[in-house]
């Protein structure tokens, strides 16, 4: 069902937990339905220094939560943000059609994560 | 890596007794029974042979028996079939919410062909009261349709009371005992009821073979129409050698039923109380009035298809209702209807023992059950509990 | 004594290769397809898998293929699920005189519904006319249904010609191909069908696996409801075993059709010749738009199921349309619409050839045949003709 | 499906044919609808001197005729007409219910020959 991507990330996830004092916090999702997101940042010269989450979900809302604080790290904010579900998902070797929506979240949590850095650091 | 079933509810392994009762109809008997030559002699023999191992199962006459090819089938066949043959008599039906989707669907395919279908309420155990069952039954009322047993929490209803009280209403029952059969006696006299379903591939018969009993003298109508296989009630060249390994399964069932059921409990109990020390694990379904091998939970603050996932990286290959360990997406409707909060009901696991599961299979599976558990704790966002989730307080199933 | 077995429009045995194809699913790999564990997935992807091979063998997109359980199966999920689908449009349907009994009687049960049902008539050669077609359609017609060839008669219909009569006034189309699938190629775009039926133990595959394929985009209502197996057309938990084994067979019947047909056809035109050169012994269907493996008389002054027994008691096995080999009781409709009469219908036998017969079976069969004929026209009490019988002008078919 | 019995009567039918001037016929039967049975028999001392018989039919009706007149020869008129379709039945070691009716001829047919024989010689 899962690429052997997806297994690896689910079985030993990357990243986590929350960054100490985060600068950005984003949650997506709702237990009551399927998955739920939790994706702290810490900002560091305009990139991300660091990305943590949490996850209630599937194995694949883990992978994907995994993979995507893997690929913010190190990313401008502006980068950050061009990561989508499909990017995730593509460097995760493919998610099953009817996951694609429900569990990949993780771009929209680290979305929300910027944007609540961004809301406290105004420019 | 060693596998431990515990998925039997899903569907069992073939026993090799079954799969040699087979082969003759997979190779050199492979006539069709509606042929006069031997070898179509030979095919119907078989088929007339499985009917009568079949019936005794359930202590029925052979004649009550209709092979069809799925539990599916036999339910869409039971529901359609007796609301068609009877419809000048009333346009009710009831059936319950702990009803398999097979169930379900073929009622509400009714309701679209002008039926009013009653959806009975469960209790927390996932039971039928007979007393709401009384308030449902109307002069109108055709068809009641209630499971003997539960796939998903293991409850075992009540049916002979229920059964009672739609024989002296003159309701046709029809109860789905695909998840029961081979689990536990099963007797259609005793029971009271008038059709019932089962299903080979859920006591070690094949695929492909299942069948719907129905008391003589009740007329049902065909859902495939064609030729006058078995007694023109079902059509479709008979799948012969589906059928007699159906046959050799339901002899074998009966024969050791009692033997299994001695082995299946203790082990049941051991992983019921193994699997609960681990904090916020919930037994679902009926503590007592339960199938022998069924041991179903749900665990908190995680989800169920990742704890499946992790316990299959162990070799431990169980079920969960949760919405996205099911392919359809969508939380089972018997765990949501026994009042469990959906939040909760994301962490449905169900185990379904088999006699070819050992005690150290179950002793593994609680050790790793717990460490996979915490595991998923450690990254769930709700390992302190649910805090801020609107349905916090619901959370804990009524006990 | 050495069987040789001449009706494989009754059922085939099953191909070696293809029983090796369903090994795995009958002892390991026993898991259900819906399950998430690695067991789950080969069982689902052994479905997928043959899911490609059965729409190869038909030119179809493998999302065009939903796996039933026998043809009878896809023919009354075809018409019933379709005229459920279409009734807002209209409420008329066309089938033909020559179809199967899963067929005509998925065709009655709709009349019950409210349907109007036409039974288009046929030829002496079992064929219907695309002119009969065309005059039975009106502007209530929203669904047609002919057989691509018949398992009694051997006749290829038209179907090209008919289906695009159908789509030119945007009729669905179904075509039971059950007797065709493996015998003669199949290309569902060329032959312009919306639906097709085929049955796996036509073709050396199982019994207990069939198909429907249903044009992509084409609504169809289930005939089996339940779980989302099938895309949720189908429920049941599927036969993996059977359905692995259909894939096979397709796979090979693909493979090697054109030299089967090669081989069939000269071994058909043998078995024509020499059983023609009996007295009064007369071909069914058509001469030359026929199965290649098919051989269809009937023998007058003799009743079929007699020759079948003495025919069995030399070792061949062959099928007849007579009333009394039916276990119905009742001749062959096909050869009654064919404008047969009743008492030289009982004469009709059935020889449908398989590639594992040789040149050595079929002079076999026509010597013994002639031998068996006579036998029993001595005992006959129209050994000399049909004498005093009212029909006897009609007796001999048109040719 | 059939008795080793009515295997027997069928594959080795006895008393084909017509008798010679025989002293009574009886038909019965359609074979638009299945089976037809023709019994002649001879008729001597009161008794069935001879009966022989032919049929169109399936394999019970022909097992059913040569019984039948096994049966009959050496009985008196009024023995014959007893036989009816179980006793033949019986003899055959029992026929398919389906068979029971349609293909049991026999014993009707008999009593036709037997009537026809009496019709002509009125006591
Ligand atoms: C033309 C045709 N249609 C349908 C069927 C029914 O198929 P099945 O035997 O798989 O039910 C048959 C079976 O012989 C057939 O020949
Ligand atoms: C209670 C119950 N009913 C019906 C079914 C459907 O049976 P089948 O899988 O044979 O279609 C199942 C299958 O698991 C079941 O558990």
């Amino acid at each position: 069902m899962y690429s052997e991507k997806v297994m690896d990330h689910f079985m030993n996830p990357r990243n986590v937990g929350e960054v100490e004092n985060p600068d950005g916090v984003g949650a997506e999702g709702n237990p009551t339905c399927g998955d739920v997101m939790k994706i702290t940042i810490k900002v560091e010269d305009g990139k991300i220094a660091d990305a943590k989450f949490r996850t209630f979900g599937c194995g694949a809302a883990i992978a994907v939560s995994s993979m995507v604080t893997e690929m913010a790290k190190g990313m401008t904010l502006d980068e950050a943000l061009k990561i989508t579900k499909e990017s995730v998902a593509n460097e995760l070797d493919g998610l099953p059609p009817q996951k694609m929506h429900c569990s990949n979240l993780g771009a929209d949590a680290l979305k929300k994560a910027i944007e609540d850095y961004k809301s406290k650091h105004p420019q | 890596m060693q596998v431990r079933y515990f998925d039997h509810a899903g569907t069992t392994p073939l026993d090799p007794a079954v799969l040699e009762a087979m082969m003759p109809y997979l190779r050199e008997s492979f006539g069709n029974p509606m042929s006069i030559y031997e070898l179509g002699g030979r095919a119907s023999a078989a088929v007339q042979e499985a009917r009568a191992d079949v019936a005794a199962l359930i202590n029925a006459r052979p004649s009550g028996v209709i092979f069809t090819a799925s539990g599916a089938e036999s339910n869409n066949f039971a529901l359609r079939g007796i609301a068609l043959a009877r419809q000048n008599e009333g346009k009710h039906i009831i059936v319950s919410k702990a009803e398999h989707h097979s169930v379900l669907n073929s009622a509400r395919f009714l309701e679209k062909q002008g039926f009013i279908v009653t959806y009975l309420p469960i209790d927390g155990y996932g039971m039928v009261e007979p007393e709401t069952l009384g308030k449902a039954i109307t002069k109108e009322t055709v068809l009641i349709s209630i499971i003997l047993a539960s796939p998903e929490v293991g409850t075992i209803q009540p049916i002979r009371e229920l059964a009672k009280m739609a024989k002296e209403k003159g309701i046709i029952f029809h109860t789905d005992a695909v998840a029961a059969a081979g689990q536990i006696p099963i007797d259609v006299k005793e029971l009271g009821v008038d059709l019932l379903s089962l299903s080979a591939h859920q006591f070690y018969g094949p695929k492909g073979a299942a069948a719907l009993y129905v008391r003589e003298g009740l007329r049902i109508v065909p859902l495939i129409y064609g030729g006058i296989q078995e007694g023109g009630r079902r059509a479709g060249t008979e799948n012969v050698p589906a059928i007699a390994g159906m046959g050799k399964a339901a002899a074998i069932a009966r024969e050791r039923l009692s033997h299994r059921i001695e082995y299946l409990r203790p082990l049941r109990d051991r992983l019921i109380e193994g699997v609960k020390k681990t904090d916020n694990v919930y037994l679902t379904g009926h503590p007592a009035e339960r199938l022998p091998g069924h041991a179903s939970f749900t665990v908190e603050f995680v989800e169920g298809e990742a704890m499946l996932l992790m316990m299959a990286a162990k070799g431990i290959y169980a079920a969960s209702g949760s919405a996205c360990s099911s392919k359809a997406l969508k939380s089972s409707p018997v765990l949501l209807s026994m009042g469990i909060p959906s939040s909760v009901a994301q962490g449905s696991i169900v185990f379904s023992l088999g006699h070819e599961n050992s005690t150290d299979d179950v002793e593994y599976a609680i050790t790793e059950f717990s460490v996979i558990a915490k595991k998923l704790r450690e990254i769930s966002p709700y390992r302190g509990g649910w805090g801020g989730v609107e349905e916090a307080e619901k959370c804990i199933p009524k006990k």
